[in-house]
Formats: C-alpha cells, structure tokens, sequence
C-alpha cells in the first residue's frame, strides 16, 4: 500500500467515529498495544525535545525503505506515534519526502502536529522527514 | 456541602470569555495561574484610552500627552496605595515580572564582588532563577539555595544556616506558582535584614490572591504582573525602596530615562524615569490601573473566603481518587492543586480534559527545580480565581475520574 | 493647490479619537511620529481577544492557549513577510524599539573587546545611543560619531573615515525623528560590510511611511515600535540576522527562554525564544498583528503618495512665515517638519496651539545632539499621518500664524 | 495685602477674559513687562530643572519676608512667574508655606503646574515652599 493509500484508509476509519471520547479511546488503546521501539534504542541521541511528554524516534534503512520505531512516555502521544509509524515506516525515501500529513488534519488531530503543542510531535514529523532525506541523499 | 455564592454569578457577567464554548462544552478555565482572565471594566479601559486619549507621554505640552500622562501616572499611585509603598516614585512600572526581576539583578552587577553569595529558594519560577544565574556568572557571586521540604515548604533552618555576612541578596516568591503554597516571606526577611542583605519577593503569584503590605513586610523589592490580577499583558510592577533604586544603576538606556545627553557623558533622570526608558506600555497600564479597581471593588474579603471554599472542595474530592498525590498539600496556599494520578501522565490527563473544556496547565510550570525535587517530569495544575464556581469543581473533579479511567 | 483626498474622509472613520474636542476645537492631531492613532480594527481585534482567547501562550496544552499560541505566532510570520525577512525566527518580539536596540547592545558586551570601536549617527535618537554608551563603558570600546551636516543629512565622507578595522557595530536611523529625513542606511550598511561590522538600523520611524526591506538593506538588524504604526504601546519587535541572532547571548532570563534549568547549570532555547522571556504582550501582539494588515489595506503607496502632498502643502506655507526656520528642510523625508520661529520660544508655540486644539510634539524629540549641533535647545515638530487632511494642514499653518502674532 | 486676597483678586481679574485667547494674551503681556530676576542672578544654581522652558528662581529674606525674583526663557511661563510672584512675594515664609495655589486652577492654568508639564512651574512652587520652609527654620 502506498502512503497515500494508508493516509486514506485511516482517514475512513477515523470517520467511524462519533466523538472526541471514541476517537480517543481507540488512540489510547492504539497507544498501550504497541510494542514501538527497542529499549536499547531508547537513548537520549534518539529523544526529540518536546516539553512535556518525550518522543523516541529511531531510524535504520532496510532494502531502500525506511524503517521507523518511536515512544513516548505519553499514552496519547504514542497512539498518534503509532499512527504515524503505520503510514510512513516501510516506505522508500522518496516517497516519505513527497507526502504531507493532511490526513492528521482530517482525522481532527491536527492540533497534536502544532509546533506550539507541548508534545514533540510536530518536532517528531520535521525530524522523521529529515531521515528521509538523509538517506536519500545516501541512495542517489 | 459548598453553596454556590450568589455573588460569583454576577460577577462572572464581567468576563465574557467564560462564556466561550470549547469542543461543545462551556469552558472551565482552572488555568489562573498562568494568566487570569479579564473583566469588561478593564478591556474597556484599554478601548477607551484608544479611542479618546492615545498619546505619547511625558514632556509633552499638548493636550492629549497631558490626559495620558496623567492616567499613566494615575496607575503609578494606585499601585503604591494597593501595596502599602511610601512614596509612587518607588513604583516602577515594567513589563511584567520577568522585566522587573531581570531588572533589579542587572542593577546588582555593579554592587556585587566575587565572594559575595545569593540566595534562591528551591521553589522558584526561572523568572526568578535565570536572572540570577546570568548575574552570577558575570560576578563571581556564589547562588546558593533555600531548600525545600517534602511538604513544598521552605526549610528556614537551613536558610539560617546559609544566610551569613556574605549574603547580599535572597531571592523568594510569596507565592509558590507550581504548588500556591504562601512563604513565610516577612519572617524570610526579617532573617535577611540582620545580614543587611536585600530581599526581593515575587509576588506573581501573590497579589491576586492576598493584599500585599510591602512596607509591612520591609521587603527591599516585590514584583507583580498585571496579567495575573485582570490586567492586560504586557504591563507589570517593580517596587522597590527608595534607598535601593537610587543605588542602582538604570536597565535600559533611552528616552525619558535621561536628564542630560552627549556623546561624551549622560546623566539619568531620577527614580522612578531611570528605570523606565521609551515609551511605556501606556494602554497596559491604563488597564493595570483599572484591574486594581476592578479587584479592590470585589475585594479581598470576599476574594480570599470564596477561594478558600473553592480550595477546601476541590481538595476533599480529589482526595478521594485513587492513586492521588497532590504535591504541598498544606492548609496555608491559594487556590492552586498541583497533582499526578499513579501511572497517569500529566500531559496526558490534561489532554483529556481539555477535550471536556477544562482548561488546565500540564509540565513543569517554569518549575524544574521541584519537579527535579520531586523526581518527577510534570504536574497537573488546577488553579482557581474568584470568578470560578463550585460546580466548575464538581465538574473538573467529574473529568479527572472520567480522564483517568479512560487512560488507566 | 491640493485637493482633499476622498479616501482619507473614509479612513478617518477608523479613528475615533480623531473626533475629539479640545478647548472646544476639533483635535488636529500632528504629533504622529511621537506616536501614532489607533484605528477600530486593532483596538477590536485586542478587545476581542480578550474576550474570546486570553490564555498564556507555548507550552499549554489547552484550547485558549493553543489558540492564543497561534495568534501570537501569526504576528510574528506578519511581520517576517511585511519587512521580507527571511526567516519568521529572526522576528524577535518585543516591548519596542527601546528594548530591541538594548537586547542587542546588551548581546555584544560578551563580543566586545577594549579597542573595539562603535559608530553612532549624530541624528540617532537617545534610544539608539545611550545603550550604546553603556556598552562602552563596560567594554572599553571606543565610540566614534558619524557626523551630520547643516542640512540635516548625515557626512558619508566622514563615515568612510571613521569606518575602519576595529569598526564592530554602527547603529543608525533610517529615518530620523527630529528632521524626518531618509538616510542612505542601504549605502551605509554597505560600507561598514566590508569592514564586517554589524549594522542596526532604528526603523522606528521609518516603518510608519515607507516600505522596509532588511533582505534587500541586508541590515544585520533592524527595529520598529507598534505605537508608531497604528499598533499598541507595549510591544515592537526587533529583526536579526539568524547568525547573529544565534551569536548573541540572551537578555533577559526567565521562563520560556530556557531549555533545561538547574541550579548547577542552565541551558537556553532556540531563537527567537531564547529572547522572549516571560510572558509576553500577547494582546499586544494580536493587535501589532492587526496594524501591520489595517496599513497593509491602506497601502503604502497611498500612505507615501497622500503623505508626500502634506508635507509639500505644509512646507510651502510655512516657509513663507517671517523668520520661519525649518530644520532638514530637503526633499528626500517623510512628513516631520522641525521648526522655530524667530524671537518664539518653541515651548510657547506649542502651547499657544494646543490652545487651539493643535497638538505638535516641542522640545528636543530626544536628540539632543542634534539640538547642540544647531545650538537650539528645541524646536516645534509636526508630524502628520495618512490621515491627516490638506485642512488640517491649513488649519495648523493658520494656527502658527496666529500664535506668532500673539507671542511677538 | 495677604496671599488669600491677593489671589482672590486675580481670580476676579481672570474671571473678566471670555475666552482663552483672552487670557493668554494678558500673560503675554505679564511675561513681556515684569522684569523678574537681575542677570546676576541667573545662575546655573537658580535654575529649576523643566524640560522644555527654563525657570531660574531667587529668593532673599528682607526684614521677615521672602523677596523672590524669578525668570524663563519663555514668554507664557514668564506670564505666570509673575503671577506666583505677585502672589508669594514679600510675605513672611510662614504665611507662605500655609498658602496653596488652587487659584491657578481657579483662573484656568491648572494644566501649568502639572509635574508632567514640560516647563518646570511645577518644580518652581515646590522650589519656593522649599525657601519658604528653610527661611521659616531660620527665624525660628
Ligand atoms: C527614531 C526613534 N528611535 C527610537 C524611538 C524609541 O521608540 P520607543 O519609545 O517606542 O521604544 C523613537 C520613538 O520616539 C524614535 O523616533
Ligand atoms: C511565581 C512566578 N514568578 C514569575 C512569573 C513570571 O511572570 P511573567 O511571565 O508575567 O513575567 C510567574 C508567571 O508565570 C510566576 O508564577
């Protein structure tokens, strides 16, 4: 499946939800069943600074697509990291640097991604893009 | 059982903002502390001085520069009524706090030897660290700290202890923003004054809260800003003694703050203009003058006892909740409960309450050094102003169970 | 003759203060460049955000502060684009063009070395003087003048002298307030680039009537102050090249500004934050925000074109008072007209037509070296706005008329 | 004459004028006429700080009674030198420091003696209470 694809298919399933409290409810059960990172790449060269909750992000490159893991020691934080890691983790470089997160806005989570939000998620996206590109300058 | 006071409902006509509706419900604001909301009285001060009055002023021989400097300075002596000052010129009007402290510790650099030693409580805000931290490096001078006690206390044996002939300036909130608990500041004065050293109080967190007596207290300095007391942002108060603001050299350079300039030398203008170069937030203090109107005019009595009421309730129900620690939980505080729920994350909880339209702060509050205390990364913090209600706490505690379930 | 232009009968309805009776007469407000008047839709705009989003700002996770967060982020992207910076990090906001020129005078004390030299325009206003002073004297840099001439303009030839090696920082208006004349500041940041000295350019006055570019002056700095375009007092901004920005250590301390505090040691946040300490101005960011759109609507090729036909009108008729001197009486200046009048003390005058319901702004405008260089110790400034009508213009040279009559 | 009546008087002399044109002009005319302070003595020492209009004030203590002389480099500040003049001069300091000066606001120059005015008259009244309560110290 495409990122585009997957943005969609989430967007669809967000659309099932009649409010705030079930959409949240799913993000936190999304959140707490995740296994999203490896404790040994748990380290602090891997915390992006958001201030209140802390966001793990690690990257490795595995046949030209991009692997991502990522925590947090938020619950809701983490939902929405799982969301993101289930739509750009598996993807060539190219194409993670082509898509946008729209889909955030759709699903009404966009405040999450305000780079004023106390949660480094917004930081996680510019940081996560920024592997992208790293490794595809690495590629070409 | 609380009744609800009568009085609040009519007061709450006075902020329209309290009406707002956020995600569907009608918003609970429990986020005072960080900035208290604004009456009309006080947004049309800002309106009308707009609208009639708006001038430069100072110096100004016409007639609109005339009205405004005479409200500016109108601001100046309601503020040394409010807190008891001797004289107005004692007032410097700043910013806010922040400005007001930066100020007074830049003023030391130039009184302060290597060897001579600060003192900080272990409660402060970094409004009332960094400043200082900055002026010890320059100088030389050694920041030593008031501890604090597991009760969110301040340890006065300890500071006996630390206090000595070298001390030359204590610094320490009245009032703990992160915890609301009160300080023993007279007493912390007094103690200070035996060594001649300056004490500056923030009162951030105090003056919307309790009248502050700064001529009772001998306190050398105390610092307030308008936004916490329904005033505008931008606008605050350094007061300082007499003596001291002599002593110091000005802040900033620039208009107003001169008598005399020319390449070669520059001479300053008395207290209170040395310290208030360019044009002053004019309107913001407009507005300041008019917030300690508005407040003086609900009055502390009822402010201080409709508080209390509104503490007491909230405390009792959050008590009950399982796995709840409310950090400084003591008798002597304003209405501000700082608190975790075991295995809950602060961010967390106040996400979801904020999806209820319950305003309230999550983190560390500018307040590293207690949450580093505490071993931990971050509070809830619910904070209550006169205006708040007692189903606005039936309905905050009624989130937090909610919240709490939906995260555990 | 000049004919009343349509539009600004329409604009004026913006500006309720500009229907103010004084002593019975309709105000004729020209004292502009002290500071400007306000128009409904930035008083709105800060009226209504205090009753729809007050909450502090960064860090909240709440709905208002989120909201407010936003709002005060816009001003500082609105300001990025209308002065074409490159990068909205490089807006710093702050209480005005007197803490802008501070901060940065403050940052290069830990740059400076004894034998350093500054430069300072002899137009420059105390703002942009004095904390260059105070900068001297704790560094021991030395700073040398960068001369006017009889017409108001500034020496070039005595500048390309005075620039040189051990040059680190020349600090000029763009357009001075005591004459109103436009200096060449894109030649003079030229220079002094190929000594690699820093340049800040004081756009206080400038802001108002012109267009600013700082990618195209490719000034290192660059202030203005809210109040002198149709903003609110309390709040004014200060661009600075990202390196620059970056190299310069942080004013003031406190909340905010910080990354990590301890009592050991503390680190500082990214620009622009690690400038903004405190709370800040926040309603007056939304209204700076306000006035940067309602000046954009005007247009400031209306605002320079109707500006440049007060001024003419003005000048034409003063110049044919008996004994009328007009200080930088040239072309190239926005409308400030600096005057004396034979035998009159510029203090009478003033008065003598604020009586009439004419403010004019008297005195020195803060430039004292400019009053010595004329050997005056004041002058009668008018100022006039996009506002301001060719029967004003009238009605105020009528005004002088009559006042010299009465007062020789 | 006493201060009371003295100012009494004006306050009727003032009363006479329609409007402000009027009035100013007379000061004017008071500022232009009075010869208020011999050249040597206007010191640097005599002179009280304003802003904009400079006031050189000196005082001499005659058989009990304070003469002031006094001056300004502008007219209208001048004008209403001579008035204070005519008022406080040659009275005992104790009557002076008694008197107040609500007749200027009486006549309609209240705005003159504001702190924030710009021409130091302000300062001129406190100067003058200042002589009358050091002169008053003197004799008793
Ligand atoms: C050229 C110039 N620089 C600086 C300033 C100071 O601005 P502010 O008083 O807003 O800080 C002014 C305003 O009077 C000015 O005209
Ligand atoms: C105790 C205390 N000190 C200082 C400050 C800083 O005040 P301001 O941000 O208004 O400068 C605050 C506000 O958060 C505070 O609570």
């Amino acid at each position: 499946m495409s990122i585009r694809q997957k943005q969609d298919e989430i967007v669809s399933e967000f659309a099932l939800f009649d409010d705030w409290m079930q959409k949240y409810e799913y993000m936190i059960e999304l959140g707490k069943s995740l296994p999203l990172i490896s404790e040994n790449n748990k380290t602090d060269d891997n915390i992006i600074k958001g201030c209140q909750s802390k966001v793990w992000l690690h990257a490795e490159l595995i046949k030209e697509k991009i692997n991502f893991t990522a925590d947090s020691d938020a619950i809701i934080t983490k939902g929405i990291i799982a969301i993101l890691l289930r739509v750009f983790s598996g993807h060539h470089p190219k194409e993670i640097i082509e898509s946008d997160t729209e889909f955030i806005d759709k699903i009404g989570l966009k405040e999450h991604l305000s780079p004023s939000r106390a949660n480094g998620l917004g930081s996680m996206i510019k940081q996560l893009k920024m592997y992208a590109i790293a490794y595809q300058t690495k590629l070409s | 059982m609380f009744k609800e006071n009568l009085n609040v409902k009519k007061i709450r006509e006075d902020f329209p903002i309290l009406k707002r509706i956020i995600n569907g419900n009608n918003i609970i604001y429990l986020d005072n502390a960080a900035t208290s909301q604004t009456p009309l009285q006080v947004i049309n001060a800002i309106s009308n001085y707009y609208k009639t009055t708006n001038a430069n002023i100072h110096r100004g021989v016409h007639f609109l520069s005339q009205e405004a400097t005479d409200l500016y300075e109108k601001t100046r002596e309601k503020i040394r009524a409010h807190i008891n000052a001797r004289k107005s010129e004692e007032i410097i009007l700043t910013s806010g706090t922040t400005h007001s402290i930066n100020l007074v510790a830049n003023g030391f650099e130039s009184i302060l030897k290597k060897g001579d030693e600060l003192i900080v409580s272990e409660l402060e805000h970094h409004a009332n660290i960094v400043p200082w931290q900055m002026l010890s490096e320059k100088t030389g001078a050694l920041l030593r700290v008031l501890p604090m006690k597991k009760d969110g206390t301040l340890n006065l044996d300890s500071y006996k202890s630390v206090l000595n002939n070298r001390t030359k300036v204590v610094f320490v909130n009245h009032v703990s923003n992160a915890l609301g608990i009160i300080n023993p500041v007279k007493e912390i004065i007094r103690l200070a004054h035996k060594f001649d050293a300056a004490v500056l109080i923030d009162g951030a967190q105090a003056t919307p809260h309790l009248i502050t007596n700064v001529t009772d207290l001998d306190a050398d300095f105390y610092t307030t800003s308008a936004h916490k007391i329904c005033g505008p942002t931008g606008i605050g108060m350094l007061y300082g003694k007499e003596e001291w603001l002599k002593k110091l050299p000005p802040y900033q350079g620039g208009g107003e703050m001169i008598d005399q300039v020319t390449f070669e030398k520059t001479t300053y203008a008395d207290i209170p203009h040395k310290f208030e170069a360019g044009t002053p937030n004019i309107a913001g203090a407009v507005g300041f003058g008019a917030a300690i109107d508005y407040i003086n005019k609900i009055g502390f009595d009822f402010i201080e006892s409709h508080e209390k009421d509104l503490l007491k309730n909230a405390t009792d129900q959050l008590r009950k909740i399982t796995g709840m620690k409310i950090y400084g939980d003591i008798e002597n505080k304003v209405p501000v409960i700082s608190f975790n729920v075991d295995k809950v994350h602060h961010y967390d909880l106040g996400t979801i309450l904020d999806k209820m339209g319950i305003a309230v702060r999550t983190g560390q509050h500018c307040c590293q050094p207690i949450m580093d205390f505490y071993g931990i990364n971050g509070t809830v913090r619910a904070s209550f102003a006169f205006y708040n209600t007692h189903r606005e706490v039936d309905m905050f505690v009624n989130g937090v169970k909610k919240a709490v379930k939906m995260l555990l």
